[in-house]
């Protein structure tokens, strides 16, 4: 087995303003909701494109967020639909690019692989695999040219750690001290890939010090501290004293793809499944705010606003009319400025 | 004979290929796994062993150049691409050094490499999972590239491409896995640079690749019952490509459709067009018509596929706007 | 008017493009180089500072990709890739990413990226140093793809570039660098997509990109004084490229020779050509000519070199042979 | 300044049999003499192809090839006259090919950017930075395959750890154990620019640590550290305990291409030049032999003989005849199997 949870850098224990643990848990819960909304329609086969659930991994996403300004820029890859919520993207426009609908966040030219919601700093989702963290480290760039204080994040799995341009784009960050963030969510598999058939050392954290930025291990499925280390680093890109690296240590619930579970995928996925079920980064927020006194009723309720609210996107995307053919060979280019 | 799909074809080029040959190996991204290689690839690893079927990191890049470096040593690797558009990150091994190193030392060693790169498109993937970027490689020297049509050829395409001794990229489209055809058991070679030709006709020329052939053929019934005769020709390999064969052909119909389901623009038909109108231009009766994918990304929305694919009638369409064209042009003046 | 070299007519807009919108800056290995781009980029790190022109490491792939990033958070970004060899690391943030942006985002952010890359050949720098792939970039739906042959041009279309707000590559050749030609002093755009007649001639249309053009130029003034009459278009753009402006000439001259050095097989010429032959076939009264390089990579050694490249010579031979042939075929037997 | 002679992770002070200095001796006096008269050569224009010189650098070549056998692989790129030299390659061959001559090791395709001797094992020089780490990586996975206990050596600069593939590859070969070295000949410049311009950390060595395999430092302009160290480092790959990285610090005297000096080039090139002169790896080997007892009438021989050596090459090189310019589209493909 790998091993998980061992040496994490951040305090296990992050205390943070209880306050905020309501809106991180009803983000996970949105999150949590939507995917698995997504894999009973991909089974009804209603959604058709080629959907990566992030059920499991939902701490990741809403930690971080959590951690940002709307105006931040946050990019994503193949598995963002988490991403999308988090920060804030629009739930309708986010189920109707599922369903291929000219309402849809990328008006039915993108599916779950691209998604857009730039209205919330969402500059883009593509599917590439390490493709948008040079290109997050580009928007710092911008920002940092401009002086406008802006916090990029780019998100990615650990796979993606394996492209040769993950390591030129964090030496590039390094060198101009620029305001990003790597967000590594290390589920340990890149498709049917176990992590250490695809590296000697389980060390992603240890790029950033080879790059020479600081590189921190988490619990990925703790939302507090993935919280707690996000106002760090955030705080840190916004003042100026340049980037930092997350490994978020975390695992999918789902199968790489569509809504299977995988679970005919490499030697141990059942195992660690069981394993990894009880770390449920949900279940772990939902009993934290009991713990601090917080009324079951009111997590329901949070939790039936929440099915209600992905009902009324579901029906939104079903109701809404597909792109018109005739307008195949728009938008190559932008006529006007943007 | 005994039937196959196409993706059984390949698999057992690949069986037969790693059996008889110990230098052939076969490196990427997905070659493991259960989803990306249809079955095109399936059980290889557990009946030669991951040290012969070698799954890598993502790492397109330095994969395909030590596929190259196993080849300049004397192996024989195929390297997997699931995707074209995942090979972008690693044309810069592809094209300035596989494709120049016999050349650069002047003829004193050899690259024996075979990169397979899968077209996956359709299913709502969108732009980046949908690729046919044929052309791109067409364009440079030092690359052969076959893209085989049937399962015949799917087999004796790529054991032709491992014993040419030289890096051919092997183009293969999924939309082809299950299409069914004979295959012959022993291993057999189809030559590199041979087209096939499909059906004999003598009204026009159709020339083909890939799936659009099976849809040349469709068409050809079409056109059959319209009164017009179709001959077609599977190019089968796109560099280098069967002059003759296109040119001969032309001769006898005086009229040349090109069907190649990517870009227009500098795409494969536009090559064989340019061809045709500098070598052939006194056979020709009418103007060279291109069928292929409109210059634009792939959308993912069910409608928008459905108006970006091309297929059987877009050939038919293509053809009779020849012959109603020249209907036209005999009422009106003699040509110049 | 003021007459500046290419080099300098790039530098100045350079210049006046950094000075007048502070969101365009200069990125690229080499851009502090005393060697890498001539006098092209001289001194615009010490005018307008490290912070806006912004030498990199060797790191192509994430270099384009950051200026694609900062391009999306709204800067304008002029990317510098000292030769198009190298850029062929970046294929994928360019082809993937900067073309496809803002399609698969239903139009909703556009990418305003100019990609400068240089061709820079002869001088027995050989195959990996020599590279001319305009073709490659040409072939994706989401680029825009210029080649300015004169100082005017350099200048005026790279302010067109940026000034556009799409991906935009800018392909300048170093052989042109000391070639002079009249620049106005203030700021003005060449449009993308607009070709330019450099002679007007009525025997034969001679389509020309780059460094090609001045060679056809020669070459006209050969052919003139043997009695054929040659039109010149410099294409400027390649893609778009100025379809009405070809099509014109070859209404008129009946005749096309197109002059791009780089590879034949789907190249720019092939495009142009299967174009011609596809929608002007019936202007057409002579085989379509491409004089473009071998397909083969470039060697080093001078002889071998100078065997290679091409010139007015190449283009008078291809249009006298058009000639030649005709009055053949009129002693033959009609067309068809 | 950037920390050099710092932190070197080899012993200084490493003893070697004594018998092998003149061999080592000789190899660098080569490669000197051979550079220095290219650069005269370049200077009259008598050679024109673009050609980097590896004066200062010699002690890499000559003492990483003093520990392989001749069958087994090397690679270099742009600047690998010393490679190629110190790997047994044929001295007229080089000349003749520096001259475009039908005779050169390339045939008068390659020109000093693409050298090769497959006699010795040298399989390749190419100019694409960093392009032939994986491909060096490559030929290692043939040997091990096949189990012919050869060692693969890449030659590369400190510009090179900076592409991306560089640590695709590094991953790569110490994924599989692969037995090939990486010989990083960091002289602190990618062409204009300074390391600490291109990175935040001049720490080379550290990224073989990063990804699972040794990565050792050491002063590449003493031929003995740098031969002992390579020895080790072979004798790991060839009885399968996987690569090693070994980042050699030196210094190009000349400018980056050309027999220019580049003394405009970079603030501190001049005084960094100062610096570096007198750590010369030739002179220090010479003054090493001195030291033991060789007397210096014996060393003056070997140089005379190298002089002459090197006057044979050129005279051949400029009596041996262009390529055939009919020939201009061979070579594209074999058609014989190699
Ligand atoms: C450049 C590229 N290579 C390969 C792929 C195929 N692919 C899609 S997702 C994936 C796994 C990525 O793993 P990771 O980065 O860990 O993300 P996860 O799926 O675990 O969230 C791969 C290899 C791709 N999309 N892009
Ligand atoms: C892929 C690529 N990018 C850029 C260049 C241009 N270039 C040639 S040599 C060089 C510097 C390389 O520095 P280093 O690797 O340290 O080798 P050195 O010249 O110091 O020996 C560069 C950037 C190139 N040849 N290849
Ligand atoms: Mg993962
Ligand atoms: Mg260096």
């Amino acid at each position: 087995m790998l091993p998980s949870h061992s040496a994490e850098d951040s305090n296990a224990q992050a205390v943070i303003d209880p306050s905020l643990l309501p809106a991180l848990f009803r983000s996970m819960t949105l999150i949590r909701m939507t995917e698995e909304t997504v894999a009973d329609l991909l089974d009804e086969n209603e959604i058709r494109c080629p959907t990566h659930l992030c059920t499991g991994q939902e701490a990741v996403a809403a930690g971080v967020c959590a951690a940002l300004r709307k105006d931040d820029y946050i990019f994503g890859g193949h598995r963002s639909h988490g991403h999308y919520l988090a920060k804030g993207g629009d739930l309708r426009a986010l189920m109707a690019e599922l369903y291929g609908k000219a309402t849809g966040c990328s008006r039915g030219r993108g599916g779950s692989m691209h998604l857009f919601a730039r209205e919330v700093g969402l500059l883009g989702t593509v599917p590439l695999v390490a493709a948008t963290i040079p290109i997050a480290v580009g928007s710092a760039l911008a920002s940092k040219m401009r002086g406008d204080a802006r916090v990029s994040v780019a998100f990615f799995g650990d796979g993606a750690t394996e492209e040769g341009h993950f390591h030129e784009a964090v030496n590039f960050a390094g060198l101009h001290r620029l305001p990003v963030l790597f967000v590594c969510e290390n589920n340990l598999y890149s498709s049917h890939m176990p992590i250490r058939e695809r590296r000697v050392k389980d060390n992603i954290s240890r790029a950033g010090d080879m790059h020479g930025i600081p590189g921190l291990r988490v619990d990925g499925n703790d939302v507090a501290v993935v919280y707690r280390t996000a106002v760090d680093a955030v705080r840190r890109a916004r003042s100026g004293r340049g980037p930092t690296l997350l490994e978020c240590r975390t695992y999918r619930w789902r199968g790489h793809v569509g809504s299977s579970m995988d679970l005919d995928v490499g030697v141990k996925r059942k195992d660690e499944l069981q394993e990894w079920l009880p770390k449920d980064p949900v279940a772990r927020a939902r009993a934290g705010l009991l713990d601090q006194g917080m009324h079951k009723r009111a997590l329901d309720e949070i939790e039936s606003e929440v099915r209600a609210e992905i009902e009324d996107a579901v029906q939104f995307a079903r109701n809404s009319a597909y792109p018109n053919p005739d307008e195949l060979r728009e938008h190559i280019f932008c006529l006007k400025e943007s | 004979m005994r039937t196959l799909t196409y993706a059984q074809a390949m698999r057992e080029g690949f069986a037969q290929l790693l059996a008889s040959d110990p230098r052939v190996f076969v490196i990427g991204q997905g070659v493991w796994s259960p989803w990306y290689a249809g079955t095109s690839l399936q059980g290889l690893e557990r009946e030669f062993g991951r040290n012969r079927i070698i799954d890598s990191p993502v790492s397109e890049n330095a994969t395909t150049a030590v596929a190259i470096g196993a080849a300049l040593a004397g192996m024989r690797p195929i390297v997997f691409h699931p995707r074209m558009d995942f090979m972008l990150l690693a044309v810069d091994p592809i094209v300035n050094q596989a494709a120049n190193w016999s050349y650069i030392f002047g003829g004193q060693i050899n690259v024996p490499l075979v990169i397979r790169a899968v077209i996956n498109r359709g299913g709502e993937q969108g732009a980046q999972h949908s690729q046919a970027l044929q052309a791109m490689f067409m364009h440079i020297p030092g690359l052969k590239v076959v893209m085989p049509a049937t399962s015949y050829d799917a087999k004796g395409l790529l054991i032709a491409a491992v014993s040419d001794g030289n890096p051919v990229m092997y183009i293969d489209d999924r939309w082809l896995y299950g299409e069914s055809g004979e295959v012959p058991e022993e291993m057999y070679e189809v030559s590199i640079g041979i087209a096939a030709i499909r059906r004999t006709g003598s009204d026009v020329t159709i020339v083909a690749t890939s799936h659009m052939c099976a849809h040349a053929v469709q068409a050809a019934a079409t056109l059959e019952s319209r009164g017009i005769d179709a001959e077609i020709i599977d190019l089968r390999s796109i560099k280098p490509w069967d002059r003759e064969c296109v040119f001969n052909s032309v001769r006898k119909t005086g009229r040349l459709v090109i069907a190649d389901a990517a870009w227009k623009t500098c795409g494969v038909a536009a090559e064989i067009a340019a061809a045709v109108a500098g070598e052939a231009f006194d056979d020709l009766r009418a103007p060279i018509s291109r069928v292929c994918l409109p210059d634009v990304p792939a959308p993912t929305s069910a409608p928008l596929e459905e108006a970006y694919y091309i297929g059987a009638t877009h050939i038919v369409s293509a053809v009779e706007e020849l012959f109603v064209r020249n209907e036209k042009a005999l009422a009106a003046k003699p040509r110049r």
